[in-house]
C-alpha cells in the first residue's frame, strides 16, 4: 500500500481518536472535580453524564421538526442537559454522599456504585414507558454531513480536506468546540477565580478552610453542580458523536474516562484533557495495529486488532504510572516527611 | 499538680449479652424444620394454606436467609458451646445438605456464597487490611477457573493437538535448551537478589536483573512449548481432559499461579498509591478477561470451556448414594463438602495472619506507609503478600467455581464481579473477617434468592403491571439496598473492633466544618490534609532508585 | 385445579435487557393465549420469569432453582448462548426441558442434551447462508468479517469466515470488537481496505450503530449479519438514510409478510405498550411450542399434570404448525429439523424479503 | 529568676491594660465540649475584651486547643453559652464566625498542602473581594515573614514545619481580624522567629486593637505579653487573673514553667 | 526460655568512633538546594544536636539518613556500612531508628501495637510460621510483646498500653514515637523536634529520658530542637545548619558564642549567654 493512502488513514484514524478524546475529556473532568474535593470516584458520573444524553435526545425529538435553527436547537439541548445533570449530580450529593463525609472512603465509593445501578434502571424505566430502549438522536440538517461540504465560504478548506482525504463531519467540529468551551470555561472558573480557589481550599482540607471563612458544604455542591453540568454537555455530545445511547451505555466511556483523569493526574484539568486524547488516540490506533502488522510482515502484530483497542488505555496507563507514579501532568503528591 | 489526665477510653455502656441457648436452639429448630418442609412438595400439598405460603418466593428466600442466620447466630449469640457447635454443625453439614437433596439449587446456592465469602476474605486482606484498593480482583479468580478448566476438559487435548500440528522445529532439544535457560536464569537472579541484601543496586546491576527475567521467562516458554509438543502424541487420549485426579493437583497449582500472578501484577503497580492503584488494577482485571476472551486456542476465547471435569471420588459417591442422593447431584455435594473445608482453612489462615507479625504490617502500612517503613518495614513485600495472599484464596475458588459451574467464559469475569466482592467487604465491614463473610452471604442471597424470588412472587400478581414488575428491576433494587445500609452502617455490619473505634470519633459528629464539629480533626500533628498525598515522585525512597 | 408453571430465562436488566424483555414478553403473550386453553384441561397456567443478567453464572443458578420447583414445566430461554448452555446442563438433570428462542450457537444442542432444543436456526446452517448470500447475490469478491466477542457472534463469524473461505473469497481476517460507540477506527481500516461486503457477526445496538458511522463515513459497502439483527429498532439506530444495503439472515419471516404476525404485533403493542421486535416472536413461537407441549402430554397423561420427562419426551417428538416462524418440530439432539432462513434486506429503513432458503440441522 | 528562658527578659512590652468593665468581645458561660465521648472541656468560662491579649495556659490534654476550637466553631459545645460581639455564636459553623471578623490558626498549622504559598494566602483572605486590598495584605505578610516571599510559589505542604507555621499565621492575618485565636503560634520556630511572633502579636494588638486569645506552651513568654491569662486543668478552668500575676504564683511556675 | 534482649544495655563498651558518618551529603528540590554538602560525625552513644533556623534543612538531613529521600550527592555511613541506595525498612533493619517532627503514629492500633510494629522487623517469625503457629511464631510474639511492654515501661506510658494511640495526649505521643523507635533496637536514634508542644516542666522529663535512653540502652542519640534549653543543657556536641549549609559547629558553649550563630539563629537574647546554665553544672 502505498503512503498516498495510507497517510490519509493514520490520519482519519489520529482525527476519529481524537475526536473521541474530547468525549473522554470532558466525562473525565466530571470525575476529576468530584474526586479532587471528595477523594471518591464517583461511579454514578456515568449515569448523570448518560443523563445528559437523554436530555439532550428528548430536546432533539421534541424540536425534530420545528423550524429552529440547528445551533439554537443544540444550545438549548445543551444548556437543558447542563441543567438537569447538574441539579442531579447536586442531589446524589446531598442525599447519598453528604451523610457519609465522615466515613472511610470506601464507604461513599459503594454508595456511588448503589447510585449508579438505582440511576441506570430509572433512566431505562421512564424511556421504557414511551416504548423505547435505544435512543437515537435525531440531529438537526447539516450536522452529520461533511464538515464544510455546503458553505461556500468554507469551500476551500472543505476541498482540501477532501483532497486528502481526510473525514471530518460538522458534528465532530462542534463536538471540538463545544469541549474546547467548557474546558477553557472550567479552567478560568477553578484557577482564577475566587469560586475556584475556594474548591480547591476545600478538596484539601475541609475543617481549614472553614477557617478561612468558606462554607464547605457550599463550595461541595458548588462542585457537583459543575461536574454535573459537564457531565450534561459531554452526554449530549457523547450522543451526538456516536448516535445511539440507553440507559447503560455510560458505564464503559465512563471507565474509560476516569481511567483518562487518573492518566493525566487525578485533580488537574489539563492532565484530564490530555489523558482523554492520548487514549482516544491509542484506542483508535491499536484498532488498526493489525494493518501495520500485516504491512510490516509481522504476523504477531497482525493480531492485535480492535478486539484489544478496550484494553490499550490501560496497559499504557500502567507503562506510564510506572514512571510517573502521579499521571502525566499530576502534582506530585506532596507529602513533607 | 499533675497535667491534665486526657483521652479516657470511650465509655460503652457494657453488653451484657443474655445468654441466649435456649433461643439459639429453638431458632435453629424451627427454621430448619422450615427449610425442609418447605422444600418438600408432598408435605407441601397436605398444608393447604399453610403450603401456599410457604410456596411463595418471596416467604422461601426468607425462610433460606433465616436458615442461614443459624450460623450467624450461633456465631454472634451468647450461648452454651454445645449449642453454638451443635448449630454450626448441624446446619452446615447436616441440614443443608439433607434440604440440598430436595432442592439442589440450595447446594448451589451454599457453595456460591462461600465461593464469594472466600473471595471477600481475599479482598479483605488487600483492601481492609492492607488498605490497598484493588478493582481488578475477579482477574485471579479468572486465572484460577482457567488453570483448571483448560486441563480438566477437553481444551487440553485441543492445545495438544495444535502443537502437535505446529510443532516447528520444536522438539526435545529445544527441552534441553529451554531447561539450561530457566536454571541459568533463575540462578543468576537469585545471585543479584543475594547480592542486593548485601550491597546497594546499581544500574547495572538492576538492568541485568531485569535480563535475566527475560531470559527466565523465555526458558519457561520454550519448557513449556517443547512439552507441549511432545506431548502431542496423547492428544486423542486426553479428548476430556486429564484424568479427574489431577484435580487435587490442580488444587494447589490453582493456588500458586493465581498467587504468581498477583505477584506479577503487583509488582510494577504496588508502588502506586489510593487511587492510582484502584484504576489500574481494575485495567490489569480488564486486560486478563479480554486476553482470555482472545487466547481463543487456551481458552476457547468467547466461546467458553465446557465440559469441565471435578474430582471423582469414589468413597463420596458411594457415600452420598447410600445418604440418598441421586447421581446428579454428587458432584455438587461434594463441592460442598470441599468448599466448607476449604473455607474453613482460609478463615484460619486469614485469623492466624491478621494477629501476626505480617497482620500488623498490614495495618501499619494502611494507617501511614512512611512510618512503617521507618519502623523497618518493607514496603514492597508486605504488599505483595497481601497481594498474593488474596489472590490465592481467589484462584482455588475459581478452580471450584469452574468445577461448579462445568461451563466458564471470559463473561464471568467482569469488572462488575470485582465491584460486588467489593460491595460485599464494605457491606460487611472491613477488616473484619465475619462480617465480609456475611456481607458475601447477604450479597449473593439477595442476588440469587430474594430478588429472584420477589420477581417471581410478583409475576402473576394482577395489579403489578408489567413496567414495574420487581423482576425488571433487579439493579434497582440492589442499588437501593447498597445505598440504604451504606448511610444506616457505614461501618459495616459486623464491624471490626479496630474500624469502630476509628469511625466513632467522626460518625457520632456528622459533618465537621459547617455544622462545627470535629471529624475532621485528629489527634496529634497531622499537618497536612488528609488527601491522596504520599511521597514525591521526584523524591523517591533511597531503595527505588 | 392444579397449577402448571413454565419459566422463562432472559436478561430483564442490564444493557440487554430489551431483547431480554422481548423474549419475556413474547412469553408471557402466549401463556396468556392458552391460559383458558389450560383453565379447561384443569390447570392454572402460569409464567415465572427469571432474569439472567445476560450472565452464565446467574443463568445456572437461575436455572437450578428453577429445577427445584416441581410445578415448573418447561423453560423459554435463553437469549444468550453462552448462558444456554450452563442453564441447560443445569436442568438437564431433573428432566425439564427447555426451549430456545434465540441461541444459535453450535454447541447449544451438540452437546446432546434430551432436554435442550431450539426452534432457530443452527449458526452453521446460518453462517453458510449468510456466506452464500455474499458470494452469489452480493457477489463480493472480499469481504470484511467483524464480530462482537461473544459466544453468539464470534460463532456465527467464524462460520461465515469458514464458508467465505472455502469459497475462495478473500477474508480480511475475523476482528471482534466490543466497542458499542466509537467505531471510527474499523470504519477507517474498510475505507482503507475497500472490501465488497461486510459480515458482522453481533446484536442489532452495536451493529446499528456501527452502520450508521460507516455510512456517515461516506461507506455504502452492503453489510450483512445474522439474526442478531432481526429487529424493528435496528433501522431506527441506523436512521433512515443509512438503512440502505443490509442484509440478514433470521428464521422468523418480517413480520408485514404473515397475517398471523400482525395481530401478534399488535397485542403485543397492546399488551406490554412497546412495539414487538424479532426476538419477541420467537420467545412467543418457543412458548407455544412449550405449551402445545405440555398440553400434548397432559392428554396422554389421561388428563392428569404431565411429569417432566414426558413434557420433555412430548416437546423433542412433537410437530407444531401455525407458529410466526412456520412449523416446528425437532430431530434427535433438539435442533429445528426444518427452518427457513429469510434473508431479509433494509431499504429505506424497510425490511423485506430478499431470498429464503430452507436448512436442516448436520443431524437427523 | 535565673532559670527562666531568655525570652522573657526579651519579650516586647504590651499595649496599657484595656478597659475591662463593659461587656466582653468574647464570653464563654459554663462551657461543655466532647470529642466522641470524651469530655475536655469540663464548664469554661473565659471573657476577652476588646483589645485585651488573654493567654491561656495548661499542660498536654488539658483543653486548651478544644477551648480555641470551640469558640471559632470548628466544634459545637454541648452546653453552655458562647457569645461574641454580643451574639450568640455557640454552634455556629466556623465559615460564619470566620466572616464576623475572627481568625484562628489552628493546632498543627494546618497548610493547604496543594496550594502555593501565596495561594495560601490568598485564601486566607476569602472573605475579602477587594483584589487590591489582599494584594496588599499579601505584601504586608511577606514583610512579616521574608521566607514566605522567598517561596511565594512553593507548594505549602513542602515548606519545613517552621516556615508552614509562619504561613499559616500570615494567612490568619489576611483578614486583619477583630479577634485572634493563636494555637501555640511559637512552635517549631527558630528562638529568632519565635521572638519575632512575639512582637507581631504585640503589634497587632497595639496598632489595630486586635484582641488576641493565645495559647501557647511558652508560659513565660506568653504570660510577658499578655493582660490577662487563664490556667486550664483537665478541661476545668483553675485559676485566671492578671497575667503578671499568674505569671509569679507558685503552682503555675512549678506545674508549666518547670521551676523545681 | 525466652530471653527479650531489647538492648544491648549499658554494659556494651562505648567504642570511642565515629558510629555515623556523613560526608558531603546534598540534596536539591529543583533548584532548591536544601541541603549543601554538610559532613558530620557521630561519636557512638554520644548526645548530639542539629540545630538551625527554620528551613535550614534540618529535617531534610534526618530524611536523607533514614533513607526517605534519596541524596543528591554524599555518603553516608552506620558503623562503616554505606547507607545510602537503601529503602527505609533497611536503614531501620542496619540499626537507624526515627521519630518525626509531625507526629506519625499508626491510628488505627493501640499504643502496644505500635511498639510491636517497631519490634517487627526484629522478629524471626515468617508468613508460613504465622499460618501454622510454630513455636517461632509464639516466641517471636512473645517478644514483640515483651518489647512493648519493655518500651512501654521505659518511657513511662504503661497505662496507655491498650489506648488507641492518637488519642494519647500530644506530649505522650511524642514519647510513644521514641518508645516505638527503641523497639527496633537501634544503634542510633534520631529525634525531630520531640519537646515541641510540650511546656518547659515537661520538657525537663523528656531531657531525663533522652539521657536514660543514652546512658541504660546504650544508645547514640542525634536530635533536631529549637528549644535552646533542651539543647545547651543536653547535647555533647552541636551541628549548626543554615541555608542547607553547615554554619558551624562544636561544643555547646563554643557554638553559643560563635557571632554566626548567634546572628542567623539564637537573636537578641543569645549574647546575654542565659543558655545552658545547667549544661555547665553538670
Ligand atoms: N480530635 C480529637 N479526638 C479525640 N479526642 C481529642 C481530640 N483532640 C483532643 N482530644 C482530647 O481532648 C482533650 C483536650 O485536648 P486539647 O487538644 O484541647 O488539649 P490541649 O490543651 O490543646 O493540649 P496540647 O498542649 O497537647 O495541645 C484531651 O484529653 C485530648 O486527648
Ligand atoms: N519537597 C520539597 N520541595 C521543595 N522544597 C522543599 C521540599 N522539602 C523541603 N523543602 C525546602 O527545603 C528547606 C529545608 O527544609 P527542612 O524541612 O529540612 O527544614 P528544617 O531545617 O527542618 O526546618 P524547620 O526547623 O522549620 O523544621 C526548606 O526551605 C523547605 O521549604
Ligand atoms: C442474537 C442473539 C440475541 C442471540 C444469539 N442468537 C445467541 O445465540 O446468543
Ligand atoms: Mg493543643
Ligand atoms: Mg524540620
Amino acid at each position: 500500500m502505498e503512503l498516498s493512502v495510507l497517510l490519509p488513514f493514520i490520519v482519519n484514524v489520529i482525527i476519529g481518536g481524537l475526536v473521541l478524546g474530547f468525549v473522554y475529556a470532558i466525562i473525565a473532568l466530571g470525575y476529576t472535580m468530584v474526586y479532587g474535593v471528595l477523594q471518591l470516584i464517583n461511579f454514578a458520573h456515568s449515569e448523570v453524564f448518560i443523563t445528559g444524553a437523554v436530555v439532550g435526545f428528548e430536546v432533539f425529538r421534541i424540536l425534530q421538526n420545528s423550524a429552529m435553527n440547528g445551533y439554537l436547537k443544540l444550545l438549548i439541548a445543551l444548556v437543558a442537559a447542563m441543567i438537569v445533570s447538574g441539579l442531579l449530580n447536586v442531589l446524589i450529593e446531598r442525599l447519598a454522599y453528604r451523610p457519609l463525609r465522615g466515613a472511610p472512603r470506601l464507604v461513599p465509593l459503594i454508595t456511588a456504585i448503589g447510585v449508579s445501578l438505582i440511576l441506570q434502571d430509572t433512566l431505562r424505566f421512564l424511556e421504557g414507558l414511551q416504548g423505547r430502549f435505544d435512543l437515537t438522536y435525531t440531529l438537526p440538517t447539516g450536522f452529520a454531513d461533511k464538515f464544510c461540504a455546503t458553505t461556500s465560504s468554507c469551500a476551500p478548506l472543505g476541498n482540501f480536506l477532501r483532497t486528502i482525504g481526510v473525514d471530518v463531519q460538522l458534528k465532530d467540529v462542534i463536538l471540538v468546540i463545544v469541549a474546547l468551551v467548557s474546558l477553557g470555561l472550567l479552567n478560568y472558573v477553578v484557577n482564577r477565580t475566587r469560586l475556584g480557589k475556594a474548591i480547591r481550599a476545600v478538596s484539601q482540607d475541609r475543617v481549614t478552610a472553614g477557617l478561612m471563612g468558606i462554607d464547605s458544604n457550599l463550595m461541595i455542591s458548588a462542585t457537583f453542580l459543575i461536574g454535573g453540568a459537564l457531565g450534561g454537555v459531554s452526554g449530549v455530545l457523547f450522543g451526538m458523536k456516536f448516535g445511539t445511547i440507553n440507559a447503560y451505555s455510560g458505564f464503559d466511556p465512563g471507565i474509560i474516562a476516569f481511567t483518562a483523569a487518573v492518566l493525566g493526574g487525578i485533580g488537574s484539568i489539563p492532565g484530564a484533557v490530555l489523558g482523554g486524547l492520548l487514549l482516544g488516540v491509542i484506542q483508535n490506533l491499536i484498532g488498526v495495529t493489525n494493518i501495520f502488522g500485516n504491512l510490516l510482515g509481522l504476523a504477531n502484530l497482525g493480531t492485535i486488532d480492535a478486539s484489544y483497542s478496550k484494553i490499550g488505555p490501560f496497559i499504557v496507563l500502567v507503562l506510564i504510572l510506572i514512571f510517573k507514579p502521579t499521571g502525566l501532568l499530576g502534582k506530585s503528591n506532596v507529602e513533607k516527611v | 499538680m499533675t497535667v491534665a489526665n486526657p483521652a479516657k477510653p470511650a465509655v460503652r455502656r457494657p453488653l451484657v449479652k443474655p445468654d441466649r441457648t435456649v433461643w439459639l436452639v429453638l431458632f435453629f429448630v424451627v427454621t430448619s424444620i422450615l427449610l425442609l418442609v418447605s422444600h418438600e412438595t408432598d408435605v407441601m400439598k397436605n398444608l393447604g394454606a399453610l403450603g401456599d405460603v410457604l410456596r411463595n418466593k418471596v416467604v422461601e428466600a426468607l425462610v433460606v436467609s433465616l436458615f442461614l442466620a443459624n450460623v450467624l447466630f450461633a456465631y454472634l449469640w451468647k450461648a452454651a458451646n454445645w449449642a453454638k457447635l451443635l448449630v454450626g454443625i448441624g446446619s452446615l453439614l447436616f441440614v443443608l445438605p439433607l434440604a440440598g437433596q430436595a432442592d439442589t439449587s440450595l447446594l448451589d446456592l451454599s457453595i456460591q456464597i462461600m465461593i464469594f465469602a472466600a473471595l471477600a476474605l481475599g479482598l479483605n486482606i488487600v483492601v481492609g487490611l492492607a488498605g490497598l484498593l484493588d478493582l481488578g480482583y475477579v482477574a485471579f479468580f479468572a486465572v484460577g477457573a482457567y488453570t483448571w478448566s483448560i486441563f480438566g476438559s477437553p481444551r487440553f487435548s485441543e492445545v495438544l493437538k495444535y502443537y502437535g500440528a505446529n510443532a516447528g522445529s520444536t522438539g526435545s532439544g529445544t527441552l534441553v535448551i529451554g531447561l539450561v535457560l530457566t536454571a541459568v536464569a533463575a540462578g543468576s537472579m537469585l545471585y543479584i537478589r543475594g547480592m542486593h541484601g548485601r550491597v546497594a543496586p546499581t544500574t547495572l546491576s538492576n538492568l541485568s536483573f531485569l535480563l535475566a527475567g527475560f531470559g527466565l521467562l523465555s526458558g519457561i516458554i520454550l519448557v513449556g512449548r517443547s512439552i507441549l509438543v511432545l506431548a502431542s502424541g496423547s492428544a486423542e487420549a486426553l479428548a476430556n481432559g486429564i484424568n479427574p485426579g489431577f484435580f487435587w493437583l490442580f488444587l494447589a497449582l490453582s493456588v500458586m499461579t493465581a498467587a504468581l500472578v498477583g505477584v506479577l501484577i503487583g509488582l510494577p503497580v504496588l508502588k502506586l498509591k489510593g487511587d492510582y492503584l484502584a484504576i489500574i488494577t481494575l485495567g490489569l482485571g480488564e486486560v486478563i478477561r479480554v486476553l482470555a476472551n482472545n487466547l481463543g486456542l487456551y481458552t476457547a476465547g468467547s466461546q467458553g470451556i465446557t465440559p469441565i471435569a471435578s474430582a471423582s471420588v469414589p468413597w463420596f459417591n458411594s457415600l452420598a448414594g447410600a445418604l440418598g442422593f441421586r447421581p446428579e447431584q454428587y458432584y455438587l455435594l461434594f463441592l460442598y463438602v470441599l468448599v466448607l473445608i476449604v473455607i474453613a482453612v482460609i478463615l484460619l489462615v486469614n485469623v492466624r495472619l491478621d494477629n501476626s507479625r505480617i497482620g500488623r504490617a498490614w495495618i501499619a502500612i494502611r494507617d501511614d506507609e512512611i512510618a512503617a517503613q521507618a519502623m523497618g518495614v518493607p514496603l514492597m513485600q508486605t504488599k505483595l503478600i497481601a497481594f498474593a495472599t488474596g489472590a490465592s484464596f481467589a484462584g482455588v475458588m475459581g478452580m471450584i467455581f469452574a468445577a461448579k459451574q462445568t461451563f466458564i467464559s471470559p463473561e464471568s469475569f467482569n469488572l462488575l464481579q470485582s465491584i460486588t466482592v467489593l460491595s460485599m467487604v464494605v457491606l460487611g465491614g472491613m477488616g473484619s473477617f465475619s462480617g465480609v463473610i456475611l456481607g458475601a452471604a447477604v450479597v449473593t442471597l439477595l442476588n440469587l434468592r430474594i430478588l429472584p424470588g420477589l420477581g417471581e412472587a410478583s409475576a402473576n400478581v394482577s395489579w403489578i403491571p408489567q413496567e414495574v414488575n420487581p423482576a425488571n428491576f433487579n439493579r434497582f433494587i440492589f442499588g437501593s439496598i447498597l445505598v440504604a445500609m451504606m448511610l444506616l452502617r457505614p461501618e459495616g455490619l459486623l464491624p471490626n473492633a479496630r474500624r469502630t473505634r476509628e469511625l466513632h470519633h467522626e460518625d457520632d459528629q456528622e459533618d465537621e466544618s459547617a455544622d462545627g464539629n470535629a471529624s475532621g480533626l485528629k489527634a496529634g500533628g497531622d499537618v497536612y490534609s488528609a488527601g491522596l498525598a504520599t511521597t514525591k515522585e521526584d523524591d523517591k525512597t533511597g531503595g527505588d532508585r | 385445579q392444579t397449577t402448571i408453571k413454565i419459566a422463562s430465562i432472559s436478561p430483564l436488566s442490564g444493557g440487554q435487557s430489551n431483547l431480554g424483555t422481548q423474549i419475556r414478553n413474547g412469553v408471557q403473550l402466549a401463556v396468556n393465549e392458552y391460559a383458558a386453553q389450560f383453565k379447561k384441561a384443569g390447570f392454572n397456567l402460569q409464567l415465572v420469569p427469571y432474569d439472567d443478567q445476560a450472565d452464565p453464572a446467574t443463568g445456572t443458578a437461575a436455572a437450578r432453582k428453577i429445577a427445584a420447583d416441581n410445578q415448573i414445566l418447561a423453560v423459554v430461554g435463553t437469549l444468550n448462548s453462552g448462558v444456554a448452555i450452563p442453564a441447560s446442563a443445569a436442568l438437564a438433570p431433573s428432566n425439564l426441558v427447555m426451549v430456545s428462542p434465540a441461541n444459535t450457537a453450535n454447541q447449544v444442542t451438540d452437546r446432546g442434551l434430551a432436554n435442550m432444543n431450539r426452534i432457530v436456526a443452527r449458526d452453521d446452517s446460518q453462517g453458510p447462508a449468510g456466506a452464500n448470500f455474499i458470494t452469489d447475490t452480493l457477489k463480493a469478491k472480499k469481504v470484511y468479517v467483524l464480530n462482537d466477542k461473544t459466544a453468539y457472534g464470534e460463532g456465527l463469524a467464524g462460520e461465515v469466515e469458514k464458508a467465505l473461505k472455502a469459497k475462495g473469497v478473500t477474508i480480511s481476517g475475523n476482528e471482534g470488537t466490543e466497542e458499542k460507540s466509537d467505531f471510527s477506527s474499523i470504519v477507517a481500516k474498510i475505507k482503507l481496505t475497500k472490501p465488497d461486503a461486510i459480515y458482522f457477526g453481533g446484536i442489532y445496538n452495536q451493529i446499528g450503530v456501527f452502520i450508521k458511522q460507516l455510512r456517515g463515513a461516506g461507506i455504502d459497502t452492503p453489510v450483512v449479519g445474522g439474526d442478531g439483527l432481526d429487529s424493528s429498532e435496528l433501522p431506527v439506530i441506523i436512521g433512515k438514510a443509512g438503512a440502505n444495503n443490509v442484509y440478514y439472515t433470521t428464521v422468523a419471516a418480517p413480520l408485514e409478510a404473515l397475517p398471523a404476525a400482525k395481530t401478534f404485533a399488535a397485542n403485543f403493542q397492546k399488551t406490554f405498550n412497546t412495539p414487538a421486535q424479532g426476538f419477541g416472536a420467537f420467545g412467543y413461537d418457543a412458548a407455544k411450542v412449550t405449551l402445545q407441549g405440555i398440553l400434548d402430554a397432559a392428554r396422554a397423561n389421561g388428563g392428569k399434570a404431565p411429569s417432566r420427562k414426558q413434557v420433555l419426551d412430548t416437546i423433542r417428538k412433537g410437530t407444531y404448525k401455525g407458529l410466526l416462524s412456520g412449523e416446528v418440530s425437532f430431530n434427535s439432539v433438539g435442533d429445528r429439523k426444518a427452518a427457513t432462513l429469510y434473508v431479509i434486506k433494509l431499504t429505506d429503513g424497510k425490511a423485506a424479503l430478499e431470498t429464503s432458503l430452507a436448512v436442516k440441522p448436520p443431524k437427523n | 529568676m535565673s532559670h527562666l528562658s531568655t525570652h522573657l527578659t526579651t519579650a516586647p512590652t504590651p499595649a496599657a491594660a484595656p478597659d475591662t468593665t463593659g461587656t466582653p468581645m468574647l464570653a464563654l458561660t459554663d462551657i461543655h465540649s466532647y470529642y466522641d465521648h470524651i469530655h475536655a472541656l469540663k464548664g469554661i468560662t473565659l471573657n476577652a475584651y476588646e483589645g485585651e491579649i488573654v493567654a491561656l495556659i495548661g499542660g498536654n490534654g488539658a483543653g486548651k486547643t478544644t477551648t480555641l476550637r470551640t469558640v471559632s466553631g470548628m466544634m459545637k459545645p454541648r452546653t453552655g453559652t458562647l457569645s461574641y460581639l454580643g451574639e450568640d455564636v455557640a454552634g455556629k459553623p466556623a465559615h460564619q464566625t470566620m466572616q464576623m471578623g475572627m481568625s484562628h490558626v489552628p493546632e498543627g498549622r494546618r497548610i493547604f498542602a496543594q496550594l502555593t504559598v501565596r495561594e495560601n494566602l490568598e485564601v486566607g483572605a476569602y472573605t475579602i473581594t477587594d483584589k487590591k486590598l489582599i494584594e496588599e495584605r499579601v505584601q504586608e505578610g511577606f514583610a512579616y515573614f521574608p521566607r514566605l516571599k522567598e517561596r511565594e510559589n512553593q507548594l505549602g505542604g513542602t515548606m519545613s514545619g517552621g516556615e508552614q507555621q509562619m504561613l499559616a499565621i500570615a494567612r490568619a492575618l489576611m483578614v486583619n481580624p477583630r479577634l485572634l485565636l493563636l494555637d501555640e503560634p511559637s512552635m517549631g520556630l527558630s528562638p529568632l522567629f519565635v521572638e519575632a511572633i512575639f512582637d507581631i502579636i504585640v503589634k497587632l494588638n497595639k496598632e489595630h486593637n486586635t484582641t488576641v486569645l493565645l495559647v501557647e506552651q511558652n508560659a513565660n513568654m506568653a504570660l510577658a505579653i499578655a493582660h490577662r491569662a487563664y490556667v486550664l486543668q483537665t478541661g476545668e478552668m483553675k485559676l485566671s487573673g492578671k497575667a503578671s500575676d499568674i505569671a509569679k504564683d507558685e503552682s503555675v511556675r512549678k506545674a508549666y514553667l518547670g521551676d523545681e | 526460655m525466652i530471653k527479650t534482649t531489647v538492648h544491648p544495655g549499658p554494659t556494651a563498651p562505648a567504642s570511642g568512633g565515629s558510629i555515623l558518618e556523613v560526608d558531603a551529603l546534598t540534596k536539591e528540590f529543583g533548584g532548591l538546594t536544601a541541603v549543601n554538602s554538610v559532613t558530620m560525625h557521630v561519636p557512638d552513644r554520644s548526645i548530639v544536636s542539629v540545630i538551625g533556623p527554620n528551613g535550614a534543612g534540618k529535617t531534610t538531613f534526618f530524611n536523607m539518613i533514614t533513607g526517605i529521600y534519596a541524596p543528591t550527592r554524599g555518603s553516608i555511613k552506620l558503623a562503616g556500612r554505606e547507607l545510602v541506595g537503601l529503602r527505609p525498612d533497611q536503614v531501620t533493619e542496619a540499626g537507624i531508628a526515627r521519630t518525626f517532627q509531625n507526629i506519625r503514629l499508626f491510628s488505627s492500633m493501640t499504643s502496644e501495637e505500635n511498639i510491636m510494629v517497631g519490634r517487627n522487623s526484629r522478629l524471626k517469625s515468617t508468613f508460613v510460621d504465622a499460618v501454622l503457629r510454630t513455636r517461632r511464631f509464639h516466641e517471636s510474639e512473645h517478644e514483640a510483646r515483651e518489647a512493648a511492654r519493655i518500651m512501654l515501661d521505659f518511657v513511662g506510658l504503661s497505662k496507655w498500653r491498650n489506648e488507641i494511640a492518637t488519642n494519647l495526649p500530644y506530649g505522650d505521643q511524642r514519647k510513644l514515637e521514641i518508645a516505638r523507635a527503641l523497639a527496633t533496637t537501634p544503634k542510633l536514634i534520631l529525634l525531630d523536634e520531640p519537646a515541641a508542644g510540650m511546656n518547659p516542666r515537661e520538657t525537663e522529663d523528656l531531657k531525663a529520658l533522652i539521657r536514660r535512653i543514652r546512658d541504660e540502652l546504650g544508645v547514640t542519640i542525634c536530635l533536631i530542637e529549637h528549644d535552646m534549653r533542651l539543647v545547651m543543657t543536653l547535647s555533647e556536641y552541636i551541628t549548626v545548619l543554615d541555608y542547607g549549609t553547615k554554619i558551624s559547629e562544636g561544643l555547646p558553649h563554643q557554638v553559643r558564642n560563635d557571632p554566626a550563630v548567634m546572628e542567623a539563629y539564637l537573636g537578641r537574647g543569645a549574647a546575654a549567654g542565659e543558655y545552658g546554665k545547667e549544661e555547665a553544672s553538670q
